[in-house]
């Protein structure tokens, strides 16, 4: 078996009678068989966690524990209490917005960029509503790439943080973070990746890239909706407050006073997402196990195919850089005269799974002066067949639509 | 090289764009937004008594939202705004339930494939309940 | 086969090796086999929901869509749009404290009681801190009953919101919601209950209830866990602003102008528990099929049989109302001179699930005196068996304890 | 009747109570709550130079915490603030991976059985905490 048949046959999407080329991947990845399993078996006979000493108990706070320890490993974090479990990326962005932002006064800056999915765009808007603060936010440079260059000038003293994406899910560009952590280090800014895009092509290490915050989704990542993750630096964590509040997040409670629990508890109010951080560590368990170089190999072949057959279309346009280094196989691209849902309403009645319009990145479309793209996106079980189908479907649009 | 959904008589009626463009004075006004694919349909109408004398709309939007648009600016004027409210309601019946059109409506059942895609529905939507919004407030 | 034999039939926790006296259903509900299926299905072969026009991607937005028609059902809500997904009741309550809480003014008062959960509790002592309400408290009576007659004093012209417990975690007492939306009318105030408790014991009817929010976690009647509702009154849910933001729930997005979507979307930023929330819409859907007086006239006469066990223990103390009327099956007693965690142990090892200690109230055992307590919470599954285990268990704790 | 967990032993050191009671002039004092279960110790330790002279607790607690809190104030009078690091570790080790126990420690094997059930390993640890708390900055 090679191995995109090894990789396909551990992916219930697969076994599914005639699975469609599923090239939608950005916005949902497939979810892989062991963090089925790992879900449905921890549901199937559950507690809750958090103390009690019965035997069901003592196995769900277990298993939600070595979860957590698993997303550490896959993150190279440098103690399991740094991963807070929350409900999505999105949930893991408000929370850094909502809690460091308590921690912010008029005036103080926070520095995004235009290449930003709108749950790392909007939430700043919000609280620079609230609290007054001034919102800067780096340029692109034409092949939709953060112009990185402009730190410099927009990393002023007033920066208390930086909040910008690892990988952007319209361009698939990878963010310069080195450049972007040494700017924020002049000034004493925290910084906070959104690693939606990244996770799915493979461990990150949080100590490498020397972030303070690191944002990401489950279901992107092969494991199950319901669930996401905020890495956080420890002393980082600490001296933060709570975001959302309730059971299990506290110390004491009482009219006159209330303390809460040391991280990361503090940040998780409530029952969590047992069995989907459960499924989500049974994913990243096995993201661990994967030969990446020859993975990475694979993937950027499969772009490099799409993007030389995108380029014998004269009426398609990329938006997003067409060098294959610092890029991920998120590919994006107008067609002239054609919108993007008709592309898809074609492909899709063909089989092939992209999606059409703003990407949730309204800002990003507006600097790059587009109305909006089809995207295909690519994971570690797509082949060659998946691409070939999209560029033969591709013609077919523009026969049926012109 | 066939789509179940872009036969003919709509790719005609989007090429037509019946009606595109903007009244000088109308009676009634409105921008509508489908945020989450950014189509956008601005409709403005004038009424002649109890009857709608003319429609303009400018639509940015995909195939689909552009021939129901050139669609409405076809059949509209001449008809009350209460009839536009039935076939608004309609031609939501058809996409949601695939009920049958009523003989008078049955130019709208060049939409019938779009029921089986509910994320398009919206699209075929827009322009009416553009028509809709504009009238809002002006005598049925 | 008996009703219970029926029932268990249709849960895999029953189906497992060697099952638990399982009596911590307050904590969390096992899962039904339904929900758990729709929940596994919906995953196994997936697409994101919103708008995107291949095959499962519209499968996967009507499933979700269906899910929600499914609850507005369960709630008799008077429009399916009123269902809004969160990520559990505490997400639900913080949601609503923090959006409803953008729209007070300082002095501006908010009643809660002291029977509440902290996730209905912390979060409104949060709103103090950030807005300068007033936050007034409806006391206990000796049984722990919510004194509703202090309402006439409490709810005074500037009361926004009554936040108020459907039923207590603790005690089981069911709140007189009939007098407590009468005041509330008064002054025109809004009515938010939380029913995490309430809804494992069937169907709400939040219209016949007159308050204006509903909270619940799904993974307390019988659903996965990482999913809730906050149902709203549409009227209500249209003036107020968002709370998480992101993906999915905007117009138009730019650093000079944000505009929201309509509810629900507005209120459920990012990706959905999607999988989770169609595992709760089979969850009710299966509730809405029970012969519910049936089961009633059960819990009831298991709960009497559980309460005439106890009383036959001259150590112990119940917490909560001794009389069957507006009262769920959840029983919570002191065993003098035994911490509950100790008694918890000694039934674990006898297979008696049980949960000890403050169970997230520290204002209620504040307010009754109380240092905590062992909980048995029944649920439709539960049998005379169970209830005798504990029984007999507890006079082995005796024994071993003293 | 019997438990794996609360042995004769246990029984008897919680009920003994050990060093139950508060220092008029301690050197150190530390209050240790366990938010999840309610339980608490406050613990006062005096120095006589490079070793524990007294330790007092009160506890309000389960009966492990107080058997922890009993075995405590029987051995940590007369050992160095090191010694009882490590008696900590020892324990925390014993818990977590049931970790053999050095001679010198074998006292501590009472509580083996607890290894079983994490959720009460906190009961256990939280009076060595407290003590650990207690000496934070004092000579080691
Ligand atoms: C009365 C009450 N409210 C709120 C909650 C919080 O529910 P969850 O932990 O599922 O968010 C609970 C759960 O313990 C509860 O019993
Ligand atoms: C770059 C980026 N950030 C954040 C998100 C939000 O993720 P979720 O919708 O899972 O919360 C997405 C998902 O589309 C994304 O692509």
């Amino acid at each position: 078996m090679s191995l995109i048949e090894q990789l396909r046959a551990q992916f219930p999407f697969y076994a599914a009678a005639n699975p469609c080329h599923y090239l939608d991947n950005a916005a949902t990845s497939q979810i892989h068989q062991q963090a089925l399993a790992a879900m449905a078996g921890q549901e199937a006979s559950r507690a809750n966690v958090h103390r009690s000493p019965y035997r069901l108990a003592e196995a769900s706070t277990h298993a939600y524990g070595e979860a957590r320890a698993r997303v550490a490993r896959f993150l190279n974090a440098a103690a399991n209490d740094e991963v807070v479990f929350t409900s999505g990326a999105t949930a893991a962005l408000n929370l850094v917005a909502y809690s460091v932002g308590e921690t912010l006064q008029a005036g103080d800056e926070v520095l995004i960029s235009a290449a930003e999915h709108h749950s790392n765009f909007v939430p700043w808007l919000r609280l620079r509503e609230r609290s007054g603060i001034r919102l800067r936010v780096l340029p692109l440079l034409p092949d939709g790439r953060i112009a990185t260059a402009s730190l410099a000038e927009l990393v002023t003293e007033r920066c208390r943080l930086i909040a910008i994406t690892h990988c952007s899910n319209v361009t698939g560009a990878v963010t310069d973070v080195a450049a972007v952590v040494a700017a924020a280090r002049k000034v004493g800014a925290l910084v906070l990746l959104d690693g939606a895009q990244q996770v799915q092509h493979g461990p990150v290490d949080v100590q490498m890239l020397g972030a303070d915050f690191y944002a990401f989704s489950s279901h992107k990542c092969f494991g199950p909706t319901g669930v996401g993750v905020l890495w956080g630096r420890q002393a980082v964590l600490e001296r933060l407050p709570p975001f959302m509040t309730g059971g299990g997040m506290v110390g004491e409670v009482s009219l006159e006073s209330l303390s809460f629990a040391a991280p990361p508890a503090r940040f998780e109010a409530g029952t969590p997402p047992v069995a989907q951080a459960i499924g989500l560590g049974a994913a990243v368990d096995w993201l661990m196990t994967l030969p990446w170089a020859e993975i990475h190999q694979a993937e950027s072949a499969l772009l490099a195919r799409l993007l030389a057959g995108l380029a014998t279309f004269p009426a398609v346009r990329l938006i997003g850089p067409a060098d294959l280094a610092r890029r991920l196989p998120i590919v994006s691209f107008e067609v002239r005269g054609i919108h993007p849902h008709d592309v898809c309403q074609v492909l899709g009645e063909r089989q092939v799974a992209l999606r059409g319009g703003n990407h949730c990145a309204q800002p990003l479309f507006a600097a790059l002066n587009s109305a909006g793209a089809t995207r295909a996106s690519l994971a570690l079980y797509n082949d060659a067949a998946d691409v070939d189908a999209l560029l033969a479907g591709l013609e077919d649009a523009l026969k049926v639509l012109s | 090289m066939t789509s179940s959904v872009y036969q003919q008589a709509i790719k005609e009626l989007a090429q037509a764009a019946h009606g595109s463009g903007r009244l000088d004075h109308p009676d009634g006004a409105a921008r509508l937004d489908n945020p989450l694919c950014g189509d956008r349909v601005d409709l403005t109408v004038s009424l002649a008594g109890e009857v709608i004398a003319a429609v303009a709309h400018e639509t940015r939007a995909c195939l689909l939202c552009r021939a129901a648009a050139s669609l409405l600016g076809l059949t509209a004027p001449g008809r009350s705004p209460s009839e536009m409210r039935a076939a608004t309601a309609a031609l939501e019946a058809m996409l949601n339930s695939a009920a049958v059109l009523s003989p008078e409506w049955q130019a709208l059942a060049v939409f019938a494939p779009v029921a089986a895609y509910p994320s398009r529905h919206g699209c075929v939507l827009l322009p009416f309940q553009a028509l809709q919004a504009a009238l809002q407030g002006k005598p049925q």
